[in-house]
């Protein structure tokens, strides 16, 4: 009879394990918690480095994903993980029991709640924003400040809950350098007259043409780059932004007024990845995120035999390292299922 | 019949030219400077004169320069200049041997046709009137090069040809209309009288046989007149004004004057002897790598003449010199482009002219030293006594294997010296000069010297040819300046060092600086034969490539060095060597990113060779034979 | 600006504060600048609150300004504070509330280091032994005397005679509240809304009526600076951080500022007279300075106390102009007076009731 | 290397005070004293961090640690735990120790500090005390503060302290025994000792300087550090 | 402006020595930017500082003068960028191919300019 896996979670990695396994002959059942597939590419406008539309990349997985193999649940949680011998027994909110062979984790990630980062007052002063309401507004391509305007001057702030101990997270989340170029210059492009300034500690360019794309904001775009943690943001009497940063290159403090503040939120373990941490008994890391047996040779393997990790449940990855890290679960099921232990 | 009306457009724009001329040489000669009025002077009696007269007959009138260069172009040049030289001097004899009477006003001579119609059906008068044909023949020759070249430059052998303004259009239609309107005009003038030549004889006669050549006639010569006065009277605003401002620069120059470092007659005199002949463009690496077209020397020249901002256009040249190597008028002209950047720093701020790239010997003792005002930081420590001094340069510690292998030869040899910018040093400020900035440049010149002279050496030896020009043109120092290479030279040749011969294939690339820029062409050269098989490239001594990295350019990119570069490289290796040697620590590396050839300096290359057997410690030998050396 | 958001914060910083039993511990500078805040807080905890407040004869000064001086060693500092906390527990007492910030900062600091390095509470335990013989507890709960005042903020906005209002334009007073940077700043979690957008005296402004106004520069320190006041030379410093607040709160036309810190209100309100006398400038409305506050004075007002009993009339900032704007019932001739002796005060300096 | 930086780990503050620093420049950025001062905190954890005992030598001798307020904003926000101000009151505490101190401008101020802070807290029981807050040191704080001088005693009597009195309440006397309880914790502490020590190196500074240094702080040499500013110290 | 009554109280008003960047001209910048727009490439790694001839006898930093210049702090600079040499060390190692030659030249012509046209 078919084998059945079971994947949790239908965002990119999610969605290209499904694939992958149906149409090797496996059945799927894709749970996700969402009304729709596709998490976060569904907010995210353009892609970094070239500035695709993401939905091009979304296209893909829903062709790789319509298949007769995979039966879909939507507004679906898992409520119950339970193995008997060599099954998997997973009962969903809606009381659904599925028995599988093989669990895949793809719970992915959450960005950081940027909130917790009290002294930018994201949630407090108007027009502080993060990342992710920014691609919000290049959908709808209308840049304004909540009083209707278009902002002249706007501030980017990286490693917004990364490489920060105080909201506990000590790792760099690796991706947000590269969107803060990203959106820099997506705003000049949508905003000729505006100032774009990036806020840096350390400019962690290292992917294919991130540097490449670092340069061209500088040289064509002309957005200005300044090295220093942001201190502090307040509002004043005008609700424009004051920060307070230090021009650590230049050995002085340096205030600006902003019109807007957008803050690079890192991503984080998501919250039903720790859920189902909990009731199924995986392990994490340090870092909150799934900890694989072993990070440099099996980077899919849970320290439960028969559930494997696909993508960003288990460190901050973008969306090509998350694909080939969903197809290697695949290979890692594949193996797993022919040698016969179930 | 003696006169005629249509002559006097001619006179007029004859008469015209000659007073203008005449003037403008008075005013020139005032603004001389009292020596160059002297130098003048005596040149204007000695045998300068007699040089300047052949000068003139070979260059101006020959174009010998551009013959060599291009032989199509110089052609043309040649057919022009000296054809109608000769037509004016046969067409004088001919007036007045067969004129009505002696010494004729110049028009007989320009028109004899016309006031002779019926001269010369036979004889000796035949004869003489082919000879007149043949030499119209020859300038009509000249002149359909001169037209096709104009349009399709190439065919001349030319990449690019200077562009025009509109004074110069119309000169240039009049001079183009000036020898064919006289050949119609002669030619319906013979065939309504059935006389002329070759040329105008036959031509005549056959359009007298389809035409009324008689009535057609006296037009041609109106049209022929008329050209001739619009091109003299136009002379002075146009590019054409070099013909007679050549002969004074050739006298100017014979007579031992020199551009100097600020704008004066002999500048202005260059300026207008340029015949905006084009070879400075393609002598341009900008032009035929980087594609920059608007800022060789023959631009600044016109834009000089037309006073316009050359600020740009100056300060976007790497000084390489190639044009002035190649330029068939022999203007200074980077010298030239010097004083306008100069002059565009006093723009910007006021200061007297400091006396520096290019001066002249009665300056020098004038000369007052400074305070530092800029550099008041620097702390002079006295440098250790010693014969020889060696001062490696900013861009040799930039180079650290020439350093080294300068210190490897050093200690071999067993001389006595000092490494006097081991901890770093002080710029040689020539980067400060090529940028216009003599006052400062003046500043650190000061501050070296006072080291060098502390120093108490007899030599001092420079691994960069930026830091050896200055120091051999603007530092008053009684030492005598080396560069590495003429250093190793004598090294070798005294046998302070022993040397093994490296089976290694080398092509020589000699420095701007060095090469052109100070004349050390041979001794680089030397060296490498002694220690490897040295070939030879199409790009050698006066005409070797510039590298790209020259400071004296601040304009171009990035890309566009590194364009210059490769393309320099490519043509270097062609014969793929094992090693692209070179004798400067800028040429070294530029070359290094634009070519897989290794690029060794030559004190790398020597160093490499180095016999090491201890050698009898502080001979002092060398220093004799350093000095006869000195004296090249 | 969203309050929300604010709120959310707050939530999320709720300290614990004891309800009754509190051993009282008095400010070095308050006694000597704001000796009224001081009665003040007894008589609303003992009189209004009716809370058992014991203030032990024997106790010192923490040492803070110092060890913050940098002329009291840390070992000290801390000897010195277990002397106190041993004469807390003597006196029966675990609730510790001192008056001061700079002291409330170092006791959380020095609470803090004992968590982390026990050696260290060890070595101090023995050194208290050798030098005074005594031995001491931890206490319990460690609040500011703000934290317990901001605790029953209800009880005293119901026995209020006054509300922090405009009584001309019905609008409530616009108050800048400046919070001790020793209070939270080290100790996020230590103080009453945290160290962003602490709500310890803005829970008692809006409580009373008036309505807290934010500005850029809210969170910077006054700029005492301890060795920054403390030596003339370097008051310039000291000076320019004030400024600095004026400037930007300015635009928001503050009515008054509250303050829960010993030196910040002093020199607030010094520091405004020193900026008028140097450079003709003034911040409040109508060229007046703006009046400051401790938050037991403002408590005092709310309650009815007589200005001048609270000892407003130690302030160089007037602060008549926040008086009228409530309408608050006063003598200005009595403003100097020293004759009157108040009844209450006799049992508030004395004995521990 | 690394003698110094040793003596540094000695003080609990400064183990507490860093970890690892990425010279994120979040604690220049609000400090206050950065924002006057010619004053960089990163630029001192950085150096400190280096473990060579010249740079710490130097900063131990140098202005810039004294310009430091100790208002902490710097560990609110450090993004790797650190607290540059820790930092700082332990190189001041070394820089005592080892008499550095007394080679700077500001450093010298801690005399100044120790004889009137320092003094009233052995001999009062308070760090500040009325008395000794003269209108003659203290002109900033204005008319008022000469009333309140003038009329202590009535005016603490009037708002109800219990100005120099026995028991409890506001600017009471301390006992002389609990006094001595301070004076003894003091000498078992070190207290005393560090007292000690800013005493006799300021002294034989004051005689390098050649200016008279008495008991108390009515002499040419306390003036001299109480008031002196060479301006060099702000932009 | 209220007649200052009492002055003596033994010290002066410090000045703030941020970067006002809202205050601060950048004209001077921009000059540059237009003529050498290899000025906007610099990631400010310090090459050219490691390297500087000045910079080996006396405090300067280019890449320090580069971002004040960005930031309009200009007063600084002014002085300070007349002790460059134009040795021209720093735009051969410039990993950015900056033409740092080029805008030193063209940072003093600004400041020349400056005064006589008031840019």
């Amino acid at each position: 009879m078919k084998k059945h896996v079971v994947v949790i979670g239908g965002g990119v990695a999610g969605l290209e394990v499904a694939g992958q396994l149906s149409h090797s002959g496996i059945e799927v059942s894709l749970i996700e918690k969402e009304s729709k597939t596709g998490g976060h590419l569904n907010n995210w406008y353009k892609l970094f480095p070239d500035r695709r539309k993401s939905s091009e990349v979304k296209e893909y997985l829903d062709r790789l994903s319509q298949n007769q193999g995979i039966s879909l649940l939507t507004n679906t949680t898992i409520e119950g993980f339970h193995r008997n011998r060599n099954k998997f027994l997973i009962t969903t909110n809606k009381g659904k029991e599925l028995n599988a062979d093989a669990v895949i984790v793809a719970t992915g990630f959450d960005l950081f709640k940027s909130a917790r980062k009290e002294e930018y007052g994201y949630g407090i002063y108007d027009n502080v924003i993060t990342s992710a309401d920014l691609e919000e507004k290049f959908r709808r391509e209308e840049i304004v400040l909540v009083n209707g305007s278009v902002p002249e001057t706007i501030g980017i702030i990286h490693c917004v809950g990364s490489r920060d101990e105080k909201v506990g997270n000590f790792y760099c989340s690796k991706l947000c350098c590269v969107t803060a170029v990203k959106q820099a210059i997506e705003i000049r492009e949508q905003l000729p007259e505006s100032k774009v300034f990036c806020f840096y500690m350390d400019m962690r360019m290292g992917g294919a043409f991130y540097e490449e794309l670092y340069r061209e904001a500088q040289e064509k775009w002309g957005v200005n780059f300044i090295r220093g943690k942001v201190s502090e943001a307040s509002e004043t009497i005008d609700d424009k932004l004051t920060i307070k940063v230090e021009d650590t290159l230049a050995g002085r403090p340096l205030k600006m007024k902003l019109d807007m503040l957008v803050l690079m939120a890192g991503m984080e373990m998501s919250d039903g990845g720790k859920k189902i941490a909990g009731i199924g008994g995986l392990r994490t890391g340090e870092n909150r995120f799934f900890a694989a047996t072993d990070n440099h040779t099996s980077s899919n393997k849970s320290n439960i035999e028969g559930v494997f990790y696909a993508g960003t449940c288990t460190a901050p990855m973008n969306i090509t390292e998350t694909i080939s890290h969903a197809r290697s679960a695949v290979l890692e099921v594949i193996d797993f299922l022919k040698d016969g232990k179930s | 019949m003696q006169f005629d009306p249509f002559v006097i457009p001619f006179n007029i724009g004859l008469y015209f030219i000659l007073i203008y001329v005449v003037a403008r040489s008075i005013l020139w000669f005032r603004d001389l400077s009292k020596p160059d009025k002297l130098r003048l002077q005596r040149g204007f009696f000695g045998n300068a004169f007699a040089l300047s007269l052949k000068e003139i007959f070979m260059e101006s009138l020959i174009h010998r320069k551009i013959l060599k260069t291009n032989l199509r172009l110089g052609y043309m040049h040649m057919s022009l200049a000296f054809g109608w030289f000769l037509l004016i001097f046969f067409g004088t004899i001919e007036a007045d041997i067969f004129g009505v009477k002696h010494l004729n006003a110049p028009y007989k001579a320009i028109f004899f046709r016309f006031f002779h119609p019926d001269h010369g059906r036979m004889g000796f008068e035949a004869a003489y009137g082919f000879l007149m044909d043949l030499i119209l023949a020859f300038i009509l020759s000249g002149l359909l090069l001169a037209v096709i070249k104009r349009f399709y430059s190439k065919i001349v052998g030319m990449k690019k040809t200077t562009r025009l303004k509109l004074t110069d259009r119309i000169a240039l239609t009049s001079l183009w209309l000036i020898f064919p309107s006289r050949l119609l005009a002669e030619s319906f003038t013979s065939g309504a009288y059935g006389t002329g030549s070759f040329l105008t004889g036959s031509l005549g006669n056959w359009l007298a046989t389809f035409l009324p050549a008689q009535q057609l006639a006296y037009p041609f010569w109106w049209l022929y007149s008329i050209s001739l006065g619009t091109f003299f009277i136009l002379l002075p605003i146009t590019r054409y004004m070099h013909i007679p401002t050549e002969l004074f620069l050739i006298f100017m120059r014979n007579s031992g004057i020199k551009t100097g470092d600020k704008a004066g007659t002999y500048t202005e005199v260059q300026t207008y002897s340029c015949s905006s002949c084009g070879i400075c463009i393609d002598a341009c690496q900008l032009n035929f790598s980087a594609g920059i077209t608007n800022i060789q020397s023959a631009y600044l020249m016109k834009a000089i003449r037309n006073n316009d901002d050359v600020s740009e256009i100056a300060h976007n040249c790497l000084m390489c010199g190639r044009c002035d190597q190649k330029c068939p008028v022999g203007i200074e002209l980077s010298p030239i482009r010097m004083i306008q950047r100069r002059e565009g720093e006093a723009e910007n701020d006021i200061r007297n002219i400091y006396k520096g790239y290019f001066r002249s010997r009665q300056t020098v003792i004038s000369e007052k030293s400074p305070a530092s005002v800029n550099y008041n930081f620097l702390r002079g420590n006295d440098p250790a006594k010693a014969d020889i001094l060696y001062f490696a340069g900013c861009m040799t510690h930039l180079t650290p294997t020439i350093k080294n292998s300068m210190i490897k030869i050093l200690d071999a040899s067993g001389v006595n010296y000092s490494f006097i910018d081991e901890q770093g040093g002080v710029c040689c400020g020539r980067p400060l000069m090529l940028a216009g900035q003599d006052k400062e440049a003046r500043e650190l010149i000061n501050f070296n010297s006072q080291m060098i002279w502390k120093s108490g050496a007899r030599t001092l030896v420079t691994s960069c040819p930026i830091c050896y020009k200055i120091f051999k043109e603007s530092y008053y120092l009684d030492v005598e300046v080396l560069h590495h290479t003429q250093f190793i030279k004598t090294l070798i040749d005294d046998g302070l060092v022993k040397l093994n011969f490296l089976r290694k294939k080398v092509v020589y690339h000699s420095p701007c600086d060095l090469g052109r820029g100070s004349l050390v062409y041979d001794e680089p050269k030397e060296v490498l034969r002694h220690v490897s098989k040295l070939e030879s490239s199409n790009f050698e001594d006066g005409n070797s490539l510039c590298c790209g990295g020259s400071l004296a350019n601040t304009k171009i990119s990035y890309a566009d060095k590194k364009k210059i570069a490769c393309d320099a490289a490519m043509e270097l290796t062609r014969n793929s060597p094992d090693i692209l040697a070179t004798a400067c620590p800028l040429c070294k590396k530029t070359f290094s990113a634009a070519t897989n050839t290794r690029v060794a300096d030559i004190s790398e290359i020597v160093a490499e060779a180095l016999i090491l057997n201890p050698v009898k410690k502080n001979s002092t030998i060398h220093v004799a034979s350093l000095k006869e050396l000195a004296n090249i | 600006m969203k309050l929300e958001g604010k709120k959310a914060i707050w939530s999320e910083y709720q300290k614990e504060i004891a309800d009754d039993k509190f051993f009282y511990v008095r400010s070095c500078i308050r006694q000597n600048f704001f000796p009224g805040s001081e009665v003040a807080f007894l008589r609303i905890m003992r009189d209004v609150l009716k809370k058992d407040v014991y203030e032990h004869p024997c106790h010192t000064t923490c040492s803070g300004i110092g060890y913050h001086g940098d002329v009291v060693p840390v070992e000290t500092a801390m000897t010195v504070v277990a002397r106190q906390f041993a004469l807390m527990t003597e006196a029966g007492y675990s609730n510790y509330i001192p008056s001061c910030i700079t002291s409330f900062g170092l006791y959380t600091e020095i609470l803090d280091t004992w968590h982390h390095f026990p050696e260290v509470e060890e070595k101090v335990r023995k050194q208290l032994k050798k030098a005074t013989g005594r031995e001491f507890e931890k206490p319990k709960n460690l609040a500011h005397a703000s934290d317990v005042i901001y605790k029953f903020r209800k009880e005293i906005a119901a026995k209020a005679k006054y509300k922090l209002i405009n009584k001309n334009t019905g609008e409530p007073l616009k108050v800048v509240d400046h919070i001790g940077c020793h209070y939270a700043k080290m100790f996020p979690s230590k103080g009453v809304g945290g160290a962003e957008y602490p709500y310890v005296l803005a829970g008692m402004i809006e409580e009373w009526g008036g309505q807290i106004i934010d500005y850029p520069e809210r969170r910077h320190c006054c700029g005492f600076g301890f060795r920054q006041y403390l030596v003339q030379a370097n008051r310039g410093f000291s000076v320019a951080c004030s400024k600095e607040k004026f400037e930007s709160m300015k635009p928001f036309k503050p009515d008054m500022i509250i303050t829960n810190c010993p030196g910040c209100p002093m020199f607030l309100d010094r520091w405004q007279y020193v900026i008028n006398e140097m450079e003709g400038k003034r911040y409040g409305q109508n060229g007046e300075g703006i009046p400051v506050f401790t938050y037991e004075e403002v408590a005092g007002l709310v309650l009815g106390y007589d200005p001048w009993d609270l000892g407003l009339q130690m302030h160089q900032t007037d602060c008549e102009p926040v008086l009228d704007k409530i309408g608050i019932e006063y003598s200005p001739e009595d403003k100097y007076n020293l004759e009157v002796i108040p009844s209450h005060t006799k049992n508030h300096n004395l004995i521990n009731v | 290397m690394g003698k110094l930086y040793d003596l540094l780990l000695e003080d609990v503050r400064f183990e507490e005070g860093l970890n690892a620093c990425m010279n994120c420049g979040v604690c220049t950025a609000i400090c206050p004293a950065a924002e006057f001062y010619n004053y960089d905190p990163r630029k001192i954890v950085d150096e400190v961090q280096t473990k060579d005992d010249e740079k710490i030598t130097e900063l131990l001798k140098s202005e810039t640690i004294w310009y430091c307020g100790e208002c902490m904003s710097c560990k609110t926000r450090c993004p790797r735990g650190n607290a540059p101000g820790l930092i700082i009151m332990a190189l001041r505490g070394l820089s005592q120790e080892l008499g550095y101190f007394v080679e700077s401008e500001k450093g010298r101020q801690q005399l100044a500090i120790k004889r009137t802070v320092g003094d009233w807290i052995l001999s009062t029981g308070y760090c500040v005390y009325l008395d000794g807050i003269t209108v003659a040191m203290h002109p900033e704080q204005g008319p008022v503060w000469e009333w309140v001088q003038e009329n202590k005693a009535d005016l603490l009597k009037r708002l109800g302290g219990n100005y120099k009195g026995d028991g409890p309440g506001i600017l009471r006397k301390i006992p002389e025994e609990t006094l001595d309880e301070l004076r003894k914790i003091f000498e078992v502490t070190g207290g005393l000792e560090r007292y000690e020590k800013i005493e006799s190196f300021s002294k034989s500074k004051a005689k390098e300087m050649n200016l008279e240094l008495t008991e108390g702080i009515d002499n040419e040499y306390f003036r001299h550090i109480y008031k002196t500013n060479n301006g060099t110290h702000t932009r | 402006m209220v007649s200052h009554k009492m002055n003596n109280f033994g010290f002066k008003i410090s000045q703030g020595r941020q970067i006002d960047y809202d205050s601060n001209d950048r004209r001077i910048a921009n000059y540059i930017y237009e003529r050498e727009p290899s000025f906007r490439l610099c990631i400010e790694c310090g090459g050219c500082s490691a390297t500087c001839t000045t910079g080996n006898h006396t405090k300067f930093s280019l890449r320090e003068l580069h971002i004040l210049i960005k930031r309009g702090e200009n007063k600084s600079v002014r002085q300070d960028l007349k002790k460059c040499m134009l040795c021209g060390k720093c735009t051969m190692v410039c990993p950015r191919g900056v033409n740092t030659r080029n805008v030193v030249i063209l940072a003093k012509q600004a400041f020349q300019k400056s005064d006589e046209y008031a840019i």
